[in-house]
């Protein structure tokens, strides 16, 4: 198959910014609406999957995002790893303790240390299945 | 009742497809409906008739019954559980392919005994 | 000392989430620090067995306390039984951690390798510390689906293969135990082990509970290749890396497979007569097939992994003779007896089942082939290999001086004292079969005379040497736990928290 | 309500057993679909908002990573000879049917004892929660955040977070392993 005729092409460019603001949309208000990382991230990692199926692989320069991609989600999983572990070093000596101030529930910048969490947990899920993704089509695309 | 028994009924079915299928991609397929049924058994079983998505919202007035939140935070991993494994069987199934040239499982049997 | 306890996953988590970001920038020097954490973490555990032995420390994860005493939170709980499971399950990823780094070398993809090396020691030290259900089961997710990748790391026929096979059986395996804990949650609508035991304990012992129970057999006893649920684990642990096959029959079928089931079966559910039955037959069974089964084996590798089959099989049996006699009220010190010697005898198996998968790794390493016919004579040229391989095949047959005889023994007394004397027959027969099957690879592998071309084959690296020279000095040095003296520091504490010795 | 989700669990089990049997590979993966979307709606039933828009996205992109293993392959699925072809005239092949009737009979036996097991156990809706009773009444207090299931994945039980996201990071790292293009160096 040849490709994308350019109508999908030009639809797909429009459709995944607004799916990836939606991600974004999901991850930041994880904590108010349902949703939350793994929900956002998903669907952020679907929306450039959007792209990538739209325009055809050749249209990136697709050896190297994969590398960058399984690198954001090493440096997404560290972080959350390290802010639970704060908990642990730095004030309650517990290990993934609440210990940003909670804030009046309700608004945006509420519930202590979550919504940080949800961000890396996004940022970690969303980078993971674009390599998985990116694995399964250069792995078909190289031979 | 019935519908613990039907969400088993589609366990034993994902089990008999696992067990019986010689293609490998059915044997995945087989893998996952197994595990979406016990993802569905886990919800029936903290579900509670009347009550309300465990969302707070706090205007509301006091008394106002939540479903039971913690099976949901147990199925939301179990759910990307599922997608890992799924992912990695796709990603030996590819190789399998690339190496036996079929998806019989029957024909893949080079290991004896 | 109690806020050490998430070190057990924070530092082999960290280390996995570093190496992809650093791997690059120091090429050699990344694959040493997985084996250098899990070093530290060695010491640890060391010092939480001899320091607090007998006690259980009680870690809250996130501080949340017990409300109305019913626990919210996860409780990380360290007894006597965990903290000798982390010192065994730390040592062989020690020691399989350095084993690899020469090893690999033949195959790219090493930063990969070592990142799932490490996330497998973590799910391994996360199930054994979790006091809770469902933490248990995320952590046992994480061991086996990084053991899967590790499998079928060649991708070469076989090991595609045996992966896909072992990964299809482990998933079965997985749900049928998510498939208990949910009917667990049903029943008694909470996940916290302690809190589940005081609802079992009270209630009496209903259909329910036995049905989970057969759930829960057949789901660990997949997962711990026990007879009825055997076929993958001789594929799986012959075409893995050797570090990795070491890793699995050494502490993963133990760490996921045995030790959940007595953790449950003694600690949370009531000891029940027929479920003890199930168990002791289980036992036996896998103890007789599996050597018979091992007999006809010519692949050095898929030799030893039936022998693991068999080896389990002495473990489960005598945990099972210890049920039985508990479930029928008779003398509790038989049953102390007995499960001191199926524990010891799991402590044991780990360390020589380890060497001789990393004999046959580096037989493998250094002629290219691991099959019996065509090696031969190889005392001359590997004589580091050849004689620890000797150490391990002499200790897992039983021969005195060796740590294998000692806990063999007292399986067999406890088994003699509690009047099973058929099985007692039966463990005697299977060990002497042992020793003719490990006498065969001794005389193919190591003392026949050298094959022509079999002259310029030289001796595996230092770092793999090393590792098996340790396990070697284990072997012999571990006999010593059956003294009083030493046993009641070291093995004492971990049958006290499955039969607590003070009633 | 419960009519509603017993229809669907009946849509559920058609459409895996349509897809098990299917004759070609498309056609299996897209009845996989029916059982994965279904399932949407049977959480958006059980109120569980937060499952269903993980469940759906998920089942979004399972189906896609399918399909682009489908793509390598031939597509057609060359194992199931339901019909076994003698001298030219068909008969259902044998082999097939003793495979039906042991796993049917195997069926009813599992679910009398699934029926006998949990006969006794707290019927559909009515619940009474034990662990999450603390959750329910001072969620919001304890943690500060509305959604109480992220509150609980967060922070409760933060530490089963930690092990699943390492789990989607371990399947990466183990698909990477495996998808990798040279696996030996030839120099040995």
């Amino acid at each position: 198959m040849k490709g994308m005729t350019s109508i999908v092409k030009k639809v797909s460019a429009l459709i995944s910014g607004l799916v990836f603001l939606y991600g974004c949309y999901i991850i930041f208000h994880g904590h108010l609406t349902p949703g939350g990382g793994f929900a956002g991230g998903t669907i952020i990692a679907g929306s450039f999957i959007l792209l990538i199926i739209a325009n055809g692989i050749q249209y990136f320069r697709l050896k190297k995002e994969k590398e960058e991609s399984s690198l954001a989600e090493g440096a997404g999983i560290l972080f959350f790893l390290l802010f639970a572990a704060g908990g642990l070093l730095l004030t309650a000596h517990v290990f993934f303790r609440n210990f940003l101030p909670y804030g009046t529930p309700g608004n945006l910048l509420s519930a202590g240390v979550i919504p940080l969490y949800n961000i890396f947990v996004g940022i970690e899920v969303a980078a993971g299945l674009l390599s998985i993704f990116l694995a399964f089509v250069i792995y078909k695309k190289e031979d | 009742m019935l519908n613990y028994i039907l969400c088993f009924v589609l366990f034993l079915v994902g089990l008999y497809g696992v067990l019986t299928r010689k293609n490998i991609i059915k044997i995945i397929i087989g893998l996952c409906i197994m595990e979406y049924s016990l993802n569905l058994f886990f919800i029936m079983i903290g579900y509670i008739k009347g009550g309300v998505a465990p969302i707070v919202d706090l205007s509301s007035s006091q008394n106002v019954k939540y479903v039971d939140p913690l099976p949901q935070a147990i199925v939301l991993t179990a759910i990307v559980i599922g997608l890992a494994t799924t992912a990695l069987l796709l990603a030996i199934a590819i190789k399998l392919y690339k190496k036996y040239k079929t998806f019989d499982i029957d024909k893949i049997n080079n290991l004896k005994g | 000392m109690d806020s050490l306890i998430p070190l057990f996953v924070i530092i082999p988590l960290g280390i996995a989430f570093l190496i992809p970001l650093i791997w690059k920038l120091i090429p050699s020097v990344f694959k040493y620090l997985p084996a250098t954490g899990i070093l530290f973490l060695l010491v640890l555990a060391f010092y939480i067995l001899i320091a607090n032995g007998n006690e259980t420390l009680i870690y809250k994860v996130g501080g949340w306390e017990p409300v109305k005493n019913v626990p919210i939170g996860i409780h990380l709980v360290v007894d006597g039984l965990a903290a000798s499971m982390l010192i065994i399950i730390n040592l062989i990823g020690f020691l399989a951690g350095i084993y690899a780094i020469p090893y690999m070398k033949k195959f790219t993809g090493e930063n990969y390798f070592f990142v799932l090396f490490s996330l497998m020691v973590a799910g391994m030290n996360g199930v054994v510390i979790t006091g809770d259900l469902f933490n248990m089961f995320v952590f046992l997710e994480i061991s086996v689906i990084s053991s899967y990748a590790l499998v079928a790391f060649g991708s070469s026929k076989d090991e595609l293969e045996a992966s896909f096979k072992y990964q299809v059986l482990g998933g079965i395996a997985s749900l049928l135990i998510l498939f208990a804990l949910a009917i667990t949650y049903w029943y008694t609508s909470t996940l916290n082990m302690s809190d589940i035991s005081h609802l079992l304990k009270q209630a009496p012992v209903n259909k329910v509970t036995i049905f989970i129970q057969l759930f829960l057999i057949a789901g660990f006893g997949l997962k711990a290749a026990l007879i009825p649920f055997h076929a993958w684990l001789p594929d799986a642990h012959s075409s893995a890396p050797s570090p990795i096959s070491a890793m699995l029959s050494g502490v993963l079928i133990k760490a996921i497979g045995i030790y959940a089931l007595l953790r449950l079966f003694f600690n949370m559910f009531r000891v029940t007569y027929e479920i003890s039955i199930i168990i002791t037959l289980i036992g036996v069974l896998s103890m007789v097939i599996g050597v018979i089964l091992a007999i006809g084996q010519w692949d050095m590798k898929r030799l030893f992994a039936y022998h693991s089959i068999s080896q389990m099989g002495y473990v489960i049996m005598a945990a099972g003779i210890a049920m039985i006699i508990l479930a029928k009220g008779g003398n509790r010190n038989i049953a102390i007896l007995s499960l001191t010697g199926g524990l010891f005898h799991m402590f044991n198996h780990s360390v020589f089942k380890g060497l001789l998968f990393l004999n046959a790794g580096s037989v493998e390493y250094a002629t290219g082939t691991r099959n019996l016919k065509d090696l031969g004579g190889l005392s001359e040229v590997l004589p580091v290999t050849s004689a620890t391989s000797l150490g391990a095949s002499l200790s897992i047959s039983g021969i005195p001086p060796f740590n294998g005889f000692f806990s063999k023994l007292i399986i067999i007394i406890a088994a003699i004292e509690g009047r099973f004397y058929f099985l007692a027959l039966l463990a005697v027969i299977v060990s002497i079969i042992t020793l003719a099957s490990f006498m065969k690879v001794q005389r193919y592998a190591f003392l026949d005379k050298l094959k022509k071309g079999g002259s310029n084959i030289k001796e595996v690296p230092f770092l793999m040497c090393f590792s098996m020279i340790i396990l070697v000095i284990l072997c012999l040095v571990m006999s010593l736990m059956a003294i009083p003296g030493i046993r009641e520091t070291f093995l004492m504490p971990a049958v006290n928290s499955l039969i607590s010795l003070k009633m | 309500m419960e009519v509603l989700l017993t229809m669907i669990l009946i849509i559920m089990i058609a459409g895996s057993v349509f897809s098990l049997h299917a004759k070609d590979l498309l056609s299996a993966i897209v009845s996989y679909g029916i059982v994965g979307f279904s399932l949407v709606i049977a959480f958006l039933i059980l109120k569980a908002p937060d499952l269903a828009i993980v469940q759906i996205v998920v089942e979004t992109i399972s189906l896609i990573i399918m399909i682009s293993v489908l793509i390598i392959s031939t597509g057609e699925d060359l194992s199931e000879k339901d019909m076994v072809k003698i001298k030219g005239k068909s008969y259902i092949n044998v082999r097939n049917l003793y495979y039906i009737l042991f796993s049917v009979v195997a069926a009813f036996l599992l679910v009398y004892f699934f029926i006998l097991a949990t006969g006794n156990l707290n019927p559909f809706g009515s619940h009474e929660t034990r662990m999450a009773t603390e959750y329910i009444n001072n969620g919001v207090k304890d943690i500060g955040a509305i959604n109480l299931v992220t509150g609980i994945v967060f922070d409760y039980r933060g530490y089963d977070t930690l092990g699943e996201a390492t789990i989607l990071f371990t399947a990466v790292m183990g698909v990477l392993a495996i998808l990798r293009l040279k696996t030996h160096k030839q120099d040995l």
